[in-house]
C-alpha cells in the first residue's frame, strides 16, 4: 500500500498546491514543500529499515507488491513493486525533489502555484516509473512524467525556451511510442504463444521469441531509453532543456530523468532480450565511449556554463551505458552508484549555476571571472563539486566510475582504455569551470551576495551524502545488490539453456561466465 | 430511326463546341439550347419520351431562361465581348484541350468493348411514375427539400439594398 | 603504541576539515596553530611508533590496521586498511618531519598573504592524502592518496588564483599527472583481472606464482605503474608540469615538489618492487628513464635563471637519481637517496623562500648577489644544503646516498657501465649548477636591499634542516668508510637486498675516488666562471652554437613547444571547430526539410477556380489509367 | 425499334462531358464555367438514360429526374452567387475571385 501512498502523496501535494495559488503566494512553495518532504521521509524510513533486512540473500528480491486489476480484458494490471534498485532510485527521487522546491524559492515568481503542480507531477510519474511493473502502467508513468516537464521548460524557461520544450517532447516522444510498439509486440508474441494476454512483467519475463524479432523488439526498447539517457547520436535534446530549463527543472532532468533511461535498460532491456543484449554489447560499449569522449570534447567547448554541464552529463552517462551492457556484478554495481552520484553532483553544479544565474542573470563564462574573492562560499562549493564530476577519489563518483571500468575490462580491454582516457577530458573540463568562473582575474567587479543559509544547507546536504557515498558506499551497493544478483543468475540460467540445446556456442560467452563466478 | 439518332448527336456535338467557343453570352446560350432540344431528341429516339419532355420543358425552358434573365440583368454588351476576346488567346486552348482528348479517349476506350445494343423499348411514363413514387419515394422527398434549400439560398443571395446596378454609377453602401 | 598508526593520517585531515570549515572565522594566530599544531602532532606520534617499531618490531616487521570495508561487491573487496612497515615508516618519517618544519616555516612566511587559513587548510589536507597514499595497504587506498596528492598540488600551485598563470600552472600540473595516473588506474584493471584483487601484499605473493618472468602480462602491469610514477614525478616524458608549479608559493614547492609528492613514484616503484624484478626489461627501462632524465634536467639547471626553477630542475634530476637506483635493483638505496634529498632539497627550497621573501618576490638570481653578509644564517644553511646536493665528499649526507647509488649501478647485478657513466656525468653537472646558483646569489656585489631580516620561524626550520642533511648520510656507510649499514639492514624487512657481482672494497674505493674528484672540478668550474671573471659564461651563450644550446637548454628541452604543438593545440583546435555540435545539424535538418516541403506543397493552392479544374481532370486521368490499364 | 449499339450513346455523353470540361478549363467568364457545368450535367444525365434504356428500367430516368433537380438549384444558387460576386469585384473575371488561397 505504501507505493500507492508514496505516488498519491505527490499527486495530491500538486493539485493543492495549485489550487492554494489563489490564498496565498507562498502558500504553493509549502505545501510543495511538505509533500516531497513527507514522500523523502517514508522512502528513508523503508530504506533504512530494509538496510539490514536486505543482507540475507534468499529473501525474496521485492520488497513491496501492490496488484490490482485495472483493464482485464487485456490482462493490464496497476502492479506496483518495488526491490533494492527501485528504492535506490525513489530515494534519489525523494531527495532531489525536495532539494529543487526549496531551491527555486525565491527563483520562481509568477504562476507559482501551477509551476509546484507540474514539479510534483513529473516527480510523481519518476516515482511511478521506477515501480511500475506492468509494461502498459510502466509507458503511462513514462507520459505522466513527460508532459508537466514540457510545462515546466516552456513557460518557467529562459530565452529559446518554447525551442527546447518542443525538442525534448518530440525527442523523447518519437522513441516512447517506439517503445509502446515493443511493449505491444510482446504482449501479442506471448499472448500467442502461451494464450494469456498480459502486460505482467513476469509473465513477459519468460517468452521465448525467435532471435530476429527479439532484436527488433529490443530495438524499441533500447531507442526510447537512449534517447533519454543521452547516448551521442540522440542527445541533442539535453543541452537544449538544460540551458533553457529553470533550475528546479534542471535539477530534475539531470538527476532524475537521465536515470529513468538508465533504469529501463537494467529492468527491461537485459532481463527481457538476454542474449541479443550479449550481442549487443560491442556496439553498446562503442556508443558509451563516443557518448564518454564526444560529451567531454563539447563540454571543453563551451561557453554559456548551463550547456556545459549539460555536456558533462552526455560523458557521464557515457560510463552507465558501457557498464550496463558490460553485464557483470562489478559494471552494473557500478552503474547503479553512478547513476546516484551523477544525479546529485550534476544537479549540485545547476543549484549552482542557478543561483549563479539569478544573482548576475547570465550565464555566458566570459565575464565570469574571479568570483572567490566575491563569493568564497559559491567558490568552494563549485570547487568540491568540479572535483566530483572529474572523479576525484574519496567522493562518490569515483567508486562509481572505478567499478565501471574494472567491470567494463573484463569485457574489452580496449573500451576501457579509451574510456579511462575520458577520465583526463573530465579533468580538463571540469579545472575549465572552476578556473574560468572562480579563479583567474576580475573581468566584471560583481557585487552580488555569497550563499545564503537555506542555499548552504540545500548545498551542506549534497556534499554530506557525495562525500559519504565516497567512504561508506557499502550501504547503497548492499541495496541494489539483490537486483544485480537476479540479473545474472537469469543471464546464467539463459546461457546454460542456451548451451544445452546448441553446443555450437562461442568460446567467449562461456569463459566470460567463469570470470563472473 | 437511326439515321435520325446519328443526325442529333452530331447537331448536339457541334452546338456544345459552337457553346464553349462563343465569346458572346446570349449566343453560347442558345446554341446550349439548342444542343439541349437535341439531346432531348435523343431521349425521345431511345424510348425516355418522358424525360425528353422534361428536359425541354425543365432544362431547355426553365433553366436556360433563367440563364438568359441573369445574363440580360448583368447587361455585359460590348466590353464583355472585347473582353472575352483578351482571355480567349488561342494559346489557352491546348492545355485543356490535351488533357480533356486523353480523358475522352480513356472513356471510348473504356466504354468500346461493351458491345450490346440498346432494344429502345418505349418506356412509358406510368410506368416511370408508379417506381419513382414506389422505392425511390425517400429520394423525391429529399429531390424537394434540395429545391427548397435552393430557393431560400437563392432568394438570400441576390437580396441587397436599393442601388444603381451599373458600374458607372458611384458605389453606396452596403 | 602502534594502534595509535590510524592518527597519523586523520590529524592532518582533521586539520584540514576544521580550517576549512571555520576557517574564515578562525584569527590568524589560531589557524596557523592548528595548522602547525595537528602536522607537528603526527610527527610526534609517528616518531612515537618509529621507536617502538624499531625496537620490538611487530609479527614480520609489518602492522596492519583496518579501518573499515570500503567497498565489497563481488570479488572486489578493498577495505581502508593501514599497513606500516619499513619502507613506510621511513616515508612517514619524513613527510611528517619535513612536513612539520615547512609549516612552521610556512606559519611567518605565509603572514601577510589574504586566504592564510585557506592555505593550511590545503596543506594539511596534502599531508594527510600523502600519509594515505603511503600507509595505505591495498592499491585503491593508494591511487585515492595519489589523487588526493594530485589535486592538493593543483590548489596549492594555484594558491594565487587571481593571476590567471598560476591557474594555467596548475591546471597543467593537475592534467599530466592525471595522464600518469590514468595510466596507472588501467594497471590497477590489469592486476586486479588476473589476481582478482588489489592488496598489495598478496599480489606481491601471487604475481610470481602466476606469471612467469617476462611474460606480456607482467610487462605490461610494471609498465602502466611506471607510467603513473613517471607522472607524479616528473619524469622525462612527463616533466614539464614541474618547473611551472614553481608559480605556487615556495614553502608549497618545498613541501610538495621538492620532499614528498614528487617521490610518490618513487615509492610506487619501491613498493611493488616484485612485479618489477618480475619484468627485467620495464626494470631497465626505469633505470634508462632516470639516467636519461638526471642528464636533461641538469644541463637545462645549468641555464636558468629563476632560483626557484634551478632547484626544481635539481629536483627532477635527483629523482633520476633515485629511478636509476630502483633501475638497477638498488631499492634501499634509492629510498635512501630519497630520505637524505628530503632533507637538503627542502632546506635549499627554504633558504630560496628566505631570500625571495626579503628581496620581496625577487626570483632572478642575477638580481641578487653579496646577500653573504646580510644573511649569514641563510648563508651557511644554504652552503651546507648545496654542498649536500652536490654530494661533496665524506662530510653530506648526500655523498653518501648518491654514491651508494653510483656503486649498485656499476657493481650491481642489473647495473651497467654506461648507465654508471651518466651518474657520473650527472654528478658532475649537479655540483656546478649548485655551486653557481650559491655564488651568484651569494656572492659578487650586492644589488637588491633588503627589507627586513628574516624571524625566528624561517631560520629554526633552515637550521634543523641544515643538521640533518649532514647527519642522516652516517646511518649508511659503504665498505669503505667503516661499513655501517644500520638503514640497509632496517629496510631489508621490506625490500629485498641488492646483490653485487664482484664484491670487492678496491673497486667502491675506486669509484668513489673519482665521483668526489668529479664533484670537485665541477666546484672549481663553477668557481672559476661565476667568481673570478663573469665574462666567460656571457661569451660562452653570446656566440652561435652556445646560444642555440643555452636556448635550447633553457626551455627544458623543447618539451614544452613539442607538447603545445602535438597535443595541446591540436586538441583545443578540434574542440573549438564544432562548438555547437555539428549533430544538431541532422534534427535542425529535419526540421527545415520538412518546413520547406510544407512551403512548396502551398505554393499550389493559387485560388484560382481554372487551375483545380485541371487538377481535377489531370487526378481523373491519373486515377482512370491506374484503375484500367495497370 | 431501334436499336444502337450501346457505347455510342455512352461516347456522346462522353464527349459532351469533355466538351463541358474544356468549357469549365478554359473560360475565365464565370457564366461560362457555370454553362459548362451545366453541360457535364447533363451529359451525366444522358449517361444514365442510355443506361436506363439499355436495361428497359425506368431508373435511369428517375436518376435524370434527380439529376434535373439538383441542377436547377445549382444553376439558382450559382447564378445569386456570381450576381453577389458581379456586385463586389465589378468584374465577372474567375481570377480576381482567388482569396482563398494557400
Amino acid at each position: 500500500m505504501i507505493l500507492i501512498w508514496l505516488i498519491a502523496i505527490l499527486m495530491i501535494g500538486g493539485i493543492l498546491a495549485w489550487i492554494s495559488q489563489s490564498w496565498h503566494k507562498n502558500a504553493p512553495r509549502w505545501i510543495a514543500l511538505i509533500a516531497a518532504g513527507v514522500d523523502f521521509v517514508l522512502v528513508a524510513v523503508i530504506w533504512l529499515q530494509n538496510l539490514s533486512k536486505v543482507d540475507l540473500t534468499g529473501q525474496s528480491q521485492w520488497l513491496f507488491e501492490v496488484n490490482y486489476q485495472w483493464i482485464p480484458q487485456w490482462g493490464i494490471s496497476f502492479f506496483l513493486a518495488m526491490d533494492g534498485l527501485s528504492l535506490l532510485m525513489a530515494l534519489l527521487t525523494t531527495f532531489l525533489g525536495l532539494l529543487s522546491v526549496v531551491v527555486s524559492w525565491t527563483e520562481i515568481k509568477e504562476r507559482v502555484g501551477f509551476f509546484h503542480f507540474n514539479l510534483l507531477w513529473i516527480l510523481a510519474g519518476i516515482m511511478g516509473v521506477f515501480t511500475a511493473l506492468d509494461l502498459f502502467l510502466f509507458y503511462f508513468f513514462w507520459e505522466v512524467m513527460l508532459v508537466p516537464m514540457y510545462f515546466l521548460i516552456g513557460i518557467w524557461g529562459h530565452e529559446n525556451r518554447i525551442y527546447a520544450a518542443y525538442k525534448f517532447f518530440i525527442f523523447t516522444q518519437a522513441s516512447g511510442l517506439l517503445m509502446l510498439l515493443s511493449i505491444l509486440g510482446l504482449y501479442v508474441i506471448h499472448g500467442q504463444n502461451t494464450g494469456n494476454y498480459t502486460f505482467n512483467y513476469f509473465h513477459l519475463l519468460g517468452t521465448d521469441i525467435s532471435l530476429f524479432t527479439a532484436a527488433w523488439l529490443m530495438l524499441g526498447f533500447l531507442i526510447a531509453f537512449i534517447v533519454k539517457l543521452p547516448a551521442v547520436p540522440f542527445h541533442n535534446w539535453l543541452p537544449d532543456a538544460h540551458t533553457e530549463a529553470p533550475t528546479a527543472g534542471s535539477v530534475i532532468l539531470a538527476g532524475l530523468l537521465l536515470k529513468t533511461g538508465a533504469y529501463g535498460l537494467l529492468r527491461f532491456v537485459i532481463p527481457l532480450f538476454p542474449d541479443i543484449s550479449e550481442l549487443f554489447t560491442p556496439a553498446a560499449m562503442m556508443l558509451g565511449v563516443l557518448g564518454i569522449l564526444y560529451g567531454a570534447k563539447l563540454a571543453y567547448a563551451q561557453i554559456d556554463l548551463k550547456r556545459l554541464v549539460a555536456y558533462t552529463s552526455v560523458s557521464h552517462m557515457g560510463f552507465v551505458i558501457l557498464a550496463v551492457f558490460s553485464l557483470n556484478e562489478l559494471a552494473l554495481q557500478g552503474a547503479v552508484m553512478q547513476m546516484i552520484c551523477h544525479g546529485i553532483s550534476t544537479g549540485a553544479l545547476f543549484i549552482l549555476v542557478g543561483a549563479m544565474h539569478e544573482r548576475i542573470h547570465t550565464r555566458n563564462i566570459e565575464d565570469m571571472g574571479g568570483m572567490w574573492e566575491t563569493v568564497p562560499r559559491m567558490g568552494g562549493v563549485g570547487m568540491l563539486f568540479a572535483m566530483a564530476s572529474l572523479g576525484l577519489p574519496g567522493l562518490g563518483n569515483f567508486v562509481a566510475e572505478f567499478l565501471i571500468l574494472v567491470g567494463a575490462y573484463q569485457v574489452s580491454i580496449f573500451w576501457t582504455v579509451l574510456a579511462t582516457v575520458g577520465l583526463i577530458a573530465a579533468t580538463v573540463y571540469s579545472l575549465r569551470i572552476v578556473q574560468r568562473v572562480f579563479h583567474g582575474e576580475k573581468i566584471k567587479d560583481w557585487k552580488i551576495p555569497d550563499f545564503n543559509v537555506r542555499e548552504m544547507v540545500v548545498m551542506g546536504s549534497m556534499i554530506a551524502v557525495i562525500v559519504w557515498l565516497g567512504l561508506f558506499p557499502q550501504s547503497v551497493l548492499n541495496t541494489a545488490k539483490h537486483t544485480l544478483n537476479s540479473l545474472q543468475q537469469r543471464k546464467v540460467i539463459e546461457q546454460t539453456a542456451w548451451q544445452t540445446d546448441s553446443q555450437t556456442l562461442n568460446q567467449n560467452t562461456s569463459e566470460n561466465k567463469t570470470i563472473i563466478k | 430511326m437511326e439515321i435520325l439518332f446519328y443526325i442529333a448527336s452530331i447537331v448536339a456535338v457541334v452546338s456544345t463546341i459552337m457553346v464553349i467557343t462563343r465569346l458572346n453570352a446570349v449566343h453560347a446560350l442558345l446554341y446550349l439550347v439548342v444542343s439541349l432540344l437535341a439531346v432531348a431528341l435523343i431521349f425521345f429516339i431511345i424510348g425516355a419520351p418522358f424525360i425528353a419532355v422534361l428536359e425541354v420543358i425543365i432544362y431547355a425552358g426553365a433553366i436556360m431562361v433563367l440563364f438568359l434573365f441573369v445574363v440580360m440583368m448583368l447587361n455585359l454588351g460590348k466590353i464583355a465581348v472585347e473582353q472575352e476576346r483578351r482571355w480567349l488567346s488561342p494559346g489557352i486552348w491546348i492545355g485543356p484541350a490535351i488533357l480533356s482528348l486523353i480523358l475522352l479517349l480513356e472513356l471510348i476506350f473504356m466504354f468500346a468493348h461493351s458491345s450490346q445494343a440498346i432494344q429502345a423499348t418505349m418506356i412509358s411514363p406510368k410506368e416511370v411514375g408508379v417506381t419513382l413514387f414506389g422505392p425511390y419515394l425517400l429520394g423525391v422527398e429529399l429531390a424537394a427539400m434540395l429545391l427548397l434549400a435552393s430557393i431560400v439560398g437563392a432568394y438570400h443571395l441576390s437580396k441587397r439594398k436599393k442601388k444603381a446596378k451599373h458600374r458607372f454609377m458611384e458605389e453606396t453602401a452596403e | 603504541m602502534l594502534e595509535l598508526l590510524w592518527l597519523i593520517p586523520a590529524l592532518p585531515f582533521a586539520g584540514f576539515l576544521i580550517l576549512a570549515l571555520f576557517g574564515s572565522r578562525l584569527s590568524r594566530q589560531s589557524a596557523a596553530v592548528i595548522g602547525v599544531g595537528s602536522v607537528g602532532l603526527s610527527a610526534i606520534l609517528t616518531l612515537g611508533i618509529a621507536i617502538r617499531f624499531i625496537s620490538s618490531p611487530p609479527a614480520d616487521h609489518a602492522f596492519s590496521q583496518m579501518l573499515w570495508q570500503w567497498i565489497s561487491v563481488d570479488a572486489f573487496q578493498p577495505a581502508i586498511t593501514l599497513y606500516l612497515d619499513a619502507l613506510s615508516l621511513v616515508f612517514i618519517f619524513v613527510i611528517t618531519f619535513v612536513g612539520f618544519f615547512i609549516h612552521l616555516y610556512s606559519s611567518l612566511f605565509m603572514y601577510e598573504e589574504e586566504g592564510y587559513s585557506r592555505f593550511f587548510a590545503y596543506m594539511n589536507l596534502f599531508v594527510g592524502s600523502m600519509l594515505t597514499l603511503v600507509l595505505g595497504n591495498n592499491l585503491l587506498l593508494l591511487y585515492l592518496g595519489w589523487e588526493g596528492v594530485g589535486l592538493c598540488s593543483y590548489l596549492l600551485i594555484g594558491f594565487w588564483y587571481k593571476d590567471s598563470e598560476n591557474g594555467y600552472a596548475a591546471r597543467k600540473a593537475f592534467v599530466v599527472t592525471r595522464v600518469g595516473d590514468t595510466a596507472m588506474a588501467i594497471g590497477l584493471f590489469l592486476l586486479f583481472t588476473s589476481f582478482g584483487t588489489l592488496d598489495i601484499q598478496k599480489l606481491l605473493q601471487q604475481a610470481p606464482q602466476e606469471w612467469t618472468i617476462n611474460s606480456t602480462q607482467a610487462v605490461l602491469a610494471a609498465a602502466l605503474l611506471l607510467g603513473g610514477a613517471v607522472g607524479k614525478s616528473a619524469q622525462l616524458p612527463l616533466q614539464t608540469w614541474l618547473p611551472d608549479a614553481m608559480a605556487g608559493p615556495t614553502p608549497v614547492s618545498a613541501l610538495i615538489h621538492a620532499a614528498t609528492m614528487v617521490t610518490a613514484g618513487v615509492y610506487l616503484i619501491a613498493r611493488t618492487h616484485v612485479l618489477f624484478t618480475l619484468a627485467p626489461a620495464v626494470q631497465t627501462a626505469v633505470a634508462v628513464v632516470g639516467a636519461l632524465t638526471l642528464l636533461m634536467a641538469g644541463f637545462t639547471a645549468l641555464t636558468q635563471r629563476d632560483i626557484k626553477r634551478v632547484l626544481a630542475y635539481s629536483t627532477i634530476s635527483q629523482i633520476g637519481y633515485m629511478f636509476l637506483g630502483l633501475g638497477v635493483g638498488a631499492w634501499s638505496a634509492a629510498v635512501f637517496h630519497f630520505m637524505t634529498h628530503a632533507f637538503f632539497k627542502a632546506l635549499l627550497f627554504l633558504g630560496a623562500g628566505v631570500i625571495i621573501f626579503v628581496l620581496h618576490h625577487e626570483h632572478d638570481m642575477f638580481k641578487m648577489g653579496g646577500l653573504r653578509k646580510k644573511l649569514p644564517v641563510t648563508f651557511w644553511t644554504f652552503l651546507i644544503g648545496s654542498a649536500s646536493l652536490a654530494a661533496l665528499p665524506l662530510i653530506t649526507a648526500g655523498f653518501y646516498s648518491k654514491d651508494m647509488i653510483l656503486w649498485y649501478t656499476f657493481a650491481g647485478e642489473q647495473g651497467n657501465d654506461w648507465l654508471w657513466a651518466a651518474g657520473l656525468a650527472g654528478a658532475f653537472i649537479t655540483s656546478i649548477y649548485t655551486f653557481r646558483m650559491v655564488f651568484v646569489t651569494f656572492y659578487g656585489e650586492a644589488q637588491a636591499e633588503i627589507t627586513h631580516k628574516p624571524g625566528m620561524q624561517l631560520k629554526v626550520p633552515l637550521i634543523v634542516l641544515a643538521v640533518f642533511s649532514l647527519i642522516a648520510g652516517f646511518i649508511e656507510l659503504p665498505h669503505t668508510l667503516g661499513h655501517l649499514t644500520l638503514f640497509s639492514h632496517f629496510m631489508h624487512s621490506a625490500l629485498p637486498p641488492t646483490e653485487v657481482l664482484h664484491e670487492s672494497v678496491s673497486l667502491e674505493l675506486l669509484l668513489q675516488v673519482i665521483a668526489a674528484i668529479a664533484v670537485l672540478l665541477g666546484i672549481y668550474i663553477a668557481y672559476h666562471i661565476f667568481i673570478r671573471n663573469r665574462s666567460i659564461a656571457n661569451n660562452l651563450t653570446a656566440s652561435g652554437p652556445g646560444a642555440l644550446l643555452h636556448r635550447f637548454w633553457y626551455s627544458g628541452w623543447g618539451f614544452d613547444k613539442v607538447y603545445d604543438t602535438l597535443f595541446v593545440n591540436p586538441l583545443v583546435w578540434f574542440a573549438k571547430i564544432n562548438r555547437n555540435d555539428f549533430i544538431d545539424l541532422i534534427y535542425t535538418g529535419i526540421a527545415g526539410t520538412s518546413r520547406e516541403f510544407h512551403r512548396q506543397l502551398t505554393r499550389t493552392q493559387t485560388g484560382r477556380l481554372r487551375w483545380y479544374a485541371t487538377g481535377i481532370v489531370i487526378g481523373a486521368i491519373i486515377t482512370i489509367t491506374v484503375v484500367v490499364y495497370l | 425499334m431501334i436499336s444502337i449499339p450501346m457505347e455510342f450513346g455512352l461516347i456522346l455523353a462522353g464527349t459532351l462531358f469533355v466538351l463541358g470540361l474544356i468549357g469549365l478549363m478554359v473560360r475565365r467568364n464565370i457564366i461560362f464555367v457555370l454553362m459548362s457545368i451545366e453541360i457535364m450535367i447533363n451529359a451525366a444525365g444522358a449517361a444514365f438514360i442510355f443506361a436506363g434504356a439499355k436495361w428497359g428500367e425506368p431508373d435511369g430516368q428517375i436518376m435524370f429526374l434527380f439529376i434535373l433537380a439538383m441542377s436547377a438549384a445549382e444553376v439558382a444558387v450559382g447564378l445569386g452567387l456570381i450576381l453577389q460576386i458581379y456586385h463586389k469585384f465589378q468584374t465577372l473575371d474567375g481570377d480576381t475571385v482567388s482569396k482563398m488561397r494557400g
